[in-house]
């Protein structure tokens, strides 16, 4: 039974195909990463996914539930968590602030207007920012953080959803060395739990942590499987890896 | 901390001190002085409100009010006052804003303590402030032309109502010109109050209404409706479009190629200064009907223009009807008041009873550039002469008709059913009373 | 700590603003000012609708005069048939307009109970619904406040054109002061003028509660980015329809007080100048402060008042450059210039301490 | 009324007329909206003040054929220059700090329409003003049963001329390509070497000379009052945001909105074709709300 399935998936802009009839199966509790070069579709597969865009054609289902066309929020709601490519925190909100916002246990705007501090808060607040390294910067307002940071503080959002698919657009870019190992140890440890994909571009990132590699070219699937097996094959190193690490 | 704190309470309460400290200090200084209760006070000015907007999209016609008010206050002071005692104008500017119509006029009445308010030049700043006059139980002369169908104990006015306004103007554009008609108004209450009112003389002179169109106010656009005029052929048309419209209005009829000689404009509204602002060619040859005209040729007239004009208070260079009407309420008023001392003397002396013995107040020739006016003895509008008068090329109007006597005021002429308007209140048919209907 | 963010001082500000105002009549025996403050109040509800609409949730709302005039005309019907009787049914304009029946719609206002409450919930529906429509097609920003514009003009024209309902452009003028039950409310008493503080008192706390609350972080975090919060699991167009509902409510709680205490009504509420000015209220007195918007009220409104003779005719010209120097050099406001004082004022404070972190940097309370 | 007469007998060739004077007050919706549409669709700008650039245009040819003696024809194109100054002065001393804060540009540029209304008001008094023409313009063509003024005619043919001339400057120019891609993305052209401060300089100049030039002209068919400006840019704002801020999606929402008030107010009245055409564009944005947005959304 497969936790994430994409069939068919199509989405055309005008008359330019920007995905083309993609389809493909993600496991519970596996770290996929979706490669491929600029232009090759990720970003856009996360956007069908999350519902930030409506696919043309095809189906996305969650847990075996047909998700295609739902709003963003529906979709937040049954457990997927986002992280965007160019981090976006609120900037005019303190760290703790934004957070708080994350942690969106409930969502109805009228009930939320009687509760002034979510319960279980303070608990998970603690352990994310440990996690992510921010228990000393809780105070500042996000917009003065540096990059490191603020892409730190998107993950701590996202975790703070406990969200069960986790998508990553390119969380390490910009990291230190240092930073980046970090990160490795905190996705090897969420892969016990809970299931993520992560489009990166790093190879050696996505050598450390990946259990399944998903390679995209022009809008649609070139090969999946484990890193091994993608970085022998032919195809991909011609497309993908050989510019990439020429 | 403690410091912080305390600077933000100073803070915080600077908002709202200096707001409050100003007219606070203001109030408790003149607070004593209120102790008499009599609102005029012997050998003391006469204080008197002048509401009108000074700025705003209202300024235009209301700035000249105020300018001739003040002329007509100047030359009373002149003249002796009244009972000996000067006027001494309270100007406030309305803004063209209703909010502020309202807000000045309780400060007139309250603060400032003026024995009456001239004010306003539209029926809506005028029902802005009415709550405020009669629940004071206090005076606005209003000096310009209206629709009727209000009855209040409050009010005393110096300008034509519509069943006088029109009353000439229409039998004699059909005699001229031919019994079709077509009317166009600005969409608000005077110009729909007005045609009604223009019906019945229409029917009267067997006339033939064409079409009613209603633009909206302030609205520039009379493409439509000038198709609509082109498709119904009528003999003239009827106007009650106001303001900056009336002036489009004219521009795009003489663009759009109709001629005024076979189908001119008979307006209530486009005066001396309508017709400078279009310029002369657009208004030329158009007819409007009025109880003044800067061009009627009596030496009362001659007096008041070359000495406004000539005066501090003439740099506007024109005078037109609804100058001339505010310039009369002065004179009611003077007229009213001195009446009013003699019968009551100086401490009796209220708003309320110098609208009570204004009742038949009359300003003759000599001092009305119009001619003879006086004031209803029960509605309290205005017996005048409405004349005819036909824009010539170089803006000027020549007067074609003048009406042979006085026409009656009358609030409710095409309301019988409602009733008829007394000094006491609206008199219905079933003979019971009503006090101040709006 | 910058005190400015500290919530309990917040709260003792709140509380010696209100304490101040509380001291008018106590102190004040003219009726004159005693009304007029009592206006000031209610353009203190409106800017502090404007706040929590546009301040908070970043919705700029160039029509609040929608609400407000509704809620105006509601009261003015109210009031209206309250001198109407049996034998006088209708209206007096209305019979000027030739009807002979009063129209359905004027029914419930017979009703001073039924008719306050329509009032309140007419505009408040409208809001919703508007509200709704807009925010689900996601439109936002600049487009809102266009839209809030247009829809202003298209009341004004309605309620200008159906003039045997509204009596157009003349307005509705009740002739006497609102009655409730066998109270009657002169709008020259304090009891006028303590009604309006209570609203405006209960408003403030209530509003400043939601801004507190989760509710009030989440339409924050929208003001910054609504499209993050979407993915976070929030039906955005949700909070925003809440929060510029709630906003159109306060607005409509202002109509009615301003009507009780003018008895009179017209198109000109719907004016766009008048919608505007309530911007610049909130946007002089501080958008991201409750307290700042509704100070930003009563001083605009009192210096017309008070300095618009004065200046005449250089006024508005004041007040818009006035405007377009607060835009660009403060966005907060003259709040915002008490907040950067009072930081400068702990961050010096704080550097004796050995706080390494600039106080000014530090925002546990942007709301404030 | 005229419903009355339109379940009477149909007049096609009124009905014709009402629609040829939709095309011109098309025009006059079009011309007012043209600056308002290239200062939005390129810097993003929604220019509060755009209706007292109109009124700015009306009081320079004023002025010019006044105390300069300027022949009309010639004003038209000297309210362009002197509006466009004005713009240019605008920009440079207060939009440009405000591009990152799209709603407060909108704020800012109220309280320059404020500023702007009183101080022409201080200068040249609040009576209107009187713009004169040549005669042969205050005419009116008539060929069969259509019947046009020759004004209408002027503002017509300057609007078509002015449209074309833009399409020209954004298609066939440096300039244009420069401007498209700063529309585009800013960062992305500014690493090709295109000034965008200065692209954003230029539009907003010549966006309020239109302006200008559109105040030359309603200053004679209408009035000349400080206020003036207040009435169109509303209007104005709906057909920017109905086109989405595009040239040619001005040009169709100009002309769907003109056609439509026309031929709402041949049937009922002037006031209520007003009124409907407010909701049907609020019915419209919720039907085809991406017609509001700008042609490329930035990606994040």
């Amino acid at each position: 039974m497969s936790f994430l399935e994409i069939r068919n998936l199509s989405k055309s802009f005008d008359t330019t195909q920007v995905i083309v009839d993609f389809s493909i199966e993600i496991v519970e509790a596996t770290l996929c990463c979706l490669v491929g070069p600029n232009g090759a579709g990720k970003t856009t597969t996360m956007d069908l996914i999350t519902g930030r865009q409506k696919p043309t054609s095809g189906q996305i289902l969650f847990c075996n539930d047909d998700i295609t066309g739902l709003d963003e929020h529906e979709i937040a709601r049954r457990g997927i968590g986002r992280k965007f490519q160019v981090p976006a925190v609120f900037r005019d909100l303190s760290v703790r602030q934004n957070l708080e916002v994350a942690y969106s246990k409930s969502t109805n705007p009228i009930k939320n207007m009687f509760r002034f501090r979510a319960t279980g808060f303070a608990q998970k607040l603690e352990e994310v920012a440990t996690l992510a390294g921010l228990t000393d910067r809780l105070n500042v307002e996000a917009g003065i953080l540096s990059h490191g940071e603020t892409q730190w503080l998107e993950i701590g959002m996202v975790l703070m959803q406990d969200p069960r698919l986790l998508l990553l657009d390119e969380p390490v870019a910009g990291m230190t060395e240092a930073e980046i190992e970090k990160t490795v140890s905190i996705f090897k440890g969420l892969k016990a739990t809970n299931t993520l994909v992560v489009v990166e571009h790093d190879m050696a990132f996505v050598r450390e942590i990946a259990d399944v590699v998903t390679v995209m070219h022009m809008g649609s699937l070139l090969a999946h499987g484990p890193i091994a097996e993608i970085e022998a094959n032919a195809r991909v190193r011609e497309v993908y890896l050989g510019d990439a690490e020429a | 901390m403690r410091t912080s704190r305390r600077s933000f309470l100073k803070t915080a309460a600077l908002g709202a001190g200096a707001a409050i400290a100003a007219p606070y200090g203001f109030v408790r200084t003149i607070d004593q002085a209120w102790g008499a209760q009599s609102w005029i006070k012997k050998g003391e000015p006469i204080k008197i409100g002048l509401l009108f907007s000074l700025s705003g999209g209202l300024a235009v016609p209301e700035e000249d009010s105020t300018l001739v008010m003040q002329y007509a206050i100047d030359e009373i002071n002149k003249a002796g006052g009244v009972a000996g005692m000067p006027l001494e104008p309270v100007i406030v500017d309305a803004k063209s804003d209703f909010k502020v119509y309202s807000e000045k006029t309780k400060e007139l009445i309250l603060r400032n303590k003026v024995v009456s308010i001239f004010g306003c030049y539209t029926s809506a700043s005028r029902k802005a402030i009415l709550p405020t006059v009669m629940a004071q139980d206090h005076l606005l002369y209003y000096p310009t032309c209206y629709e009727g169908a209000e009855c209040t104990q409050n009010t005393i006015c110096t300008g034509p109502l519509a069943n006088q306004h029109s009353k000439d103007l229409i039998p004699y554009m059909v005699q001229q010109f031919g019994k079709k008609v077509f009317f166009v108004g600005s969409n608000y209450v005077w110009p729909k109050e007005s045609n009604k009112n223009a019906k019945i003389w229409l029917e009267k002179a067997g006339g033939e209404l064409l079409g009613e169109e209603y633009i909206p106010l302030g609205g520039s656009e009379f493409g439509p409706v000038l198709n609509k005029i082109r498709d119904a052929k009528p003999n003239f048309i009827f106007s009650t479009v106001v303001g900056a419209s009336d002036i489009a209005f004219h521009k795009q009829f003489k663009q759009e190629g109709f001629k005024v000689d076979s189908m001119p404009i008979a307006s209530l509204t486009t005066g001396e200064i309508e017709t400078r602002a279009m310029g002369n060619e657009f208004g030329a040859g158009h007819f409007l009907s009025a109880p003044y005209f800067q061009a009627l040729d009596t030496p009362t007239n001659h007096k008041f223009v070359e000495g406004f004009l000539k005066s501090k208070y003439g740099k506007n260079g024109t005078t037109h009807y609804n100058m001339e009407e505010t310039y009369l309420s002065a004179y009611v008023f003077k007229y009213g008041l001195e009446k009013a001392i003699k019968a009551v003397g100086i401490d009796g002396i209220t708003p309320r009873v110098i609208r009570d013995h204004s009742a038949g107040i009359r300003v003759e020739d000599d001092v009305s550039p119009e001619g003879l006016i006086w004031i209803d003895d029960q509605n309290f509008n205005c017996w005048l002469k409405p004349k005819i008068g036909q824009c010539q090329a170089d803006g000027s109007f020549k007067i074609v008709k003048a009406a042979d006597t006085q026409v009656a005021p009358d609030p409710y002429s095409i309301y019988p059913d409602i009733g008829k308007c007394t000094a006491d209140g609206l008199k219905g048919p079933d003979g019971k009373l009503r006090k101040s209907v709006i | 700590m910058n005190i400015y963010h500290n919530v309990k001082a917040q709260w003792l500000a709140y509380a010696a603003f209100f304490a101040v105002l509380a001291l008018v009549p106590v102190l004040v025996s003219d009726s004159f000012l005693l009304n007029q403050f009592a206006t000031y109040g209610v353009f203190g509800l409106l800017a502090l609708s404007i706040s929590l609409c546009w301040g908070f949730g970043g919705i700029l709302n160039l029509g609040q005069g929608i609400p407000f005039g509704l809620g105006a005309y509601g009261m003015a019907m109210t009031m209206q048939m309250q001198s109407q009787d049996a034998s006088n049914p209708l209206p007096p304009f209305m019979l000027n307009n030739s009807l002979d029946h009063l129209p359905m719609f004027w029914e419930p206002f017979r009703n001073t109970t039924l008719g306050i409450v329509l009032s309140l919930i007419v505009p408040t529906l409208f809001c919703a619904i508007f509200g709704g429509l807009m925010f689900r097609a996601r439109v936002s920003g600049p487009f809102f406040a266009i839209m809030t514009l247009a829809m202003l003009s298209a009341w004004y024209t309605l309620i200008l054109d159906v003039q045997p309902y509204t009596n157009g452009a003349n307005g509705i003028t009740p002739p006497s002061p609102l009655k409730l039950g066998e109270i009657v409310v002169d709008p020259y008493s304090p009891a006028a003028y303590w009604t309006v503080l209570v609203l405006l008192l209960v408003a403030t706390v209530t509003a400043k509660l939601m801004t507190l609350s989760r509710f009030g972080l989440v339409v924050q975090a929208v003001r910054g980015d609504a499209e993050r919060v979407r993915f976070l699991g929030y039906n955005v167009a949700g909070y925003e329809t809440l929060v510029y509902t709630i906003s159109g409510f306060i607005a409509a709680v202002a109509g009615c007080c301003w009507v009780m205490l003018t008895q009179y009504v017209s198109p000109a509420q719907f004016d766009t100048t008048f919608s505007l000015s309530m911007v610049i209220w909130a946007g002089i007195g501080g958008r991201l402060s409750l307290l700042g918007a509704i100070v930003g009220a009563f001083l605009i409104q009192g210096a017309q008042s008070y300095l618009g003779d004065t200046f005449l005719n250089t006024w508005l010209l004041v007040l818009g450059g006035f405007f377009i120097l607060v835009v660009r050099f403060l966005p907060k406001g003259l709040a915002g210039l008490v907040e950067s004082a009072l930081g400068k004022l702990s961050s010096r404070r704080g550097r004796d301490d050995g706080n390494g972190v600039a106080a000014s940097r530090l925002v546990p309370q942007p709301g404030e | 009324m005229a419903v009355g007469s339109f379940f009477g007998s149909f007049d096609w060739s009124a009905f014709l007329n009402a629609l040829i004077l939709g095309v011109s007050i098309a025009s006059i919706w079009l011309i007012a909206a043209l600056g308002l549409t290239i200062i939005y669709g390129t810097a993003g700008v929604i220019n509060m003040a755009h209706g007292e650039f109109i009124m700015l245009g009306a009081y320079s040819s004023y002025m010019l054929q006044n105390y300069v003696g300027l022949p009309f024809f010639l004003c038209v194109p000297a309210a362009f220059v002197i509006v466009a100054l004005v713009g240019l002065i605008l920009e440079r001393g207060l939009i440009r700090y405000l591009y990152k804060r799209p709603l407060d540009t909108l704020l800012a540029t109220f309280g320059v329409s404020l500023v702007l209304m009183q101080g022409v008001r201080l200068i040249f008094g609040s009576d209107p003003k009187y713009l004169a023409v040549p005669p042969i313009f205050t005419s009116n063509f008539q060929l069969g049963f259509v019947n046009i003024s020759a004004f209408r005619v002027i503002v017509l043919g300057i609007t078509i001329a002015l449209v074309v001339a833009l399409w020209a400057l954004f298609y066939r120019t440096r300039f244009g390509v420069q401007v498209r891609a700063v529309m585009q993305d800013k960062e992305m052209a500014a690493s090709f070497g295109i000034n965008s401060d200065r692209v954003y300089m230029l539009t907003f100049a010549i966006g309020a000379g239109l302006a200008g030039i559109a105040g030359s002209l309603f200053g004679v068919l209408n009035i000349v009052l400080p206020t003036m400006g207040t009435g169109y840019v509303v209007q104005a704002f709906l057909v920017v945001v109905v086109g989405g801020g595009t040239l040619a999606g001005s040009v169709i929402a100009g002309g769907a909105t003109g056609e439509l008030q026309s031929v709402f107010a041949y049937f009922t009245n002037d006031t209520f074709a007003r009124f409907m055409l407010y909701v049907l564009i609020v019915v419209f944005l919720r039907i085809r709300p991406q017609g509001l947005f700008a042609p490329s959304a930035k990606r994040r």
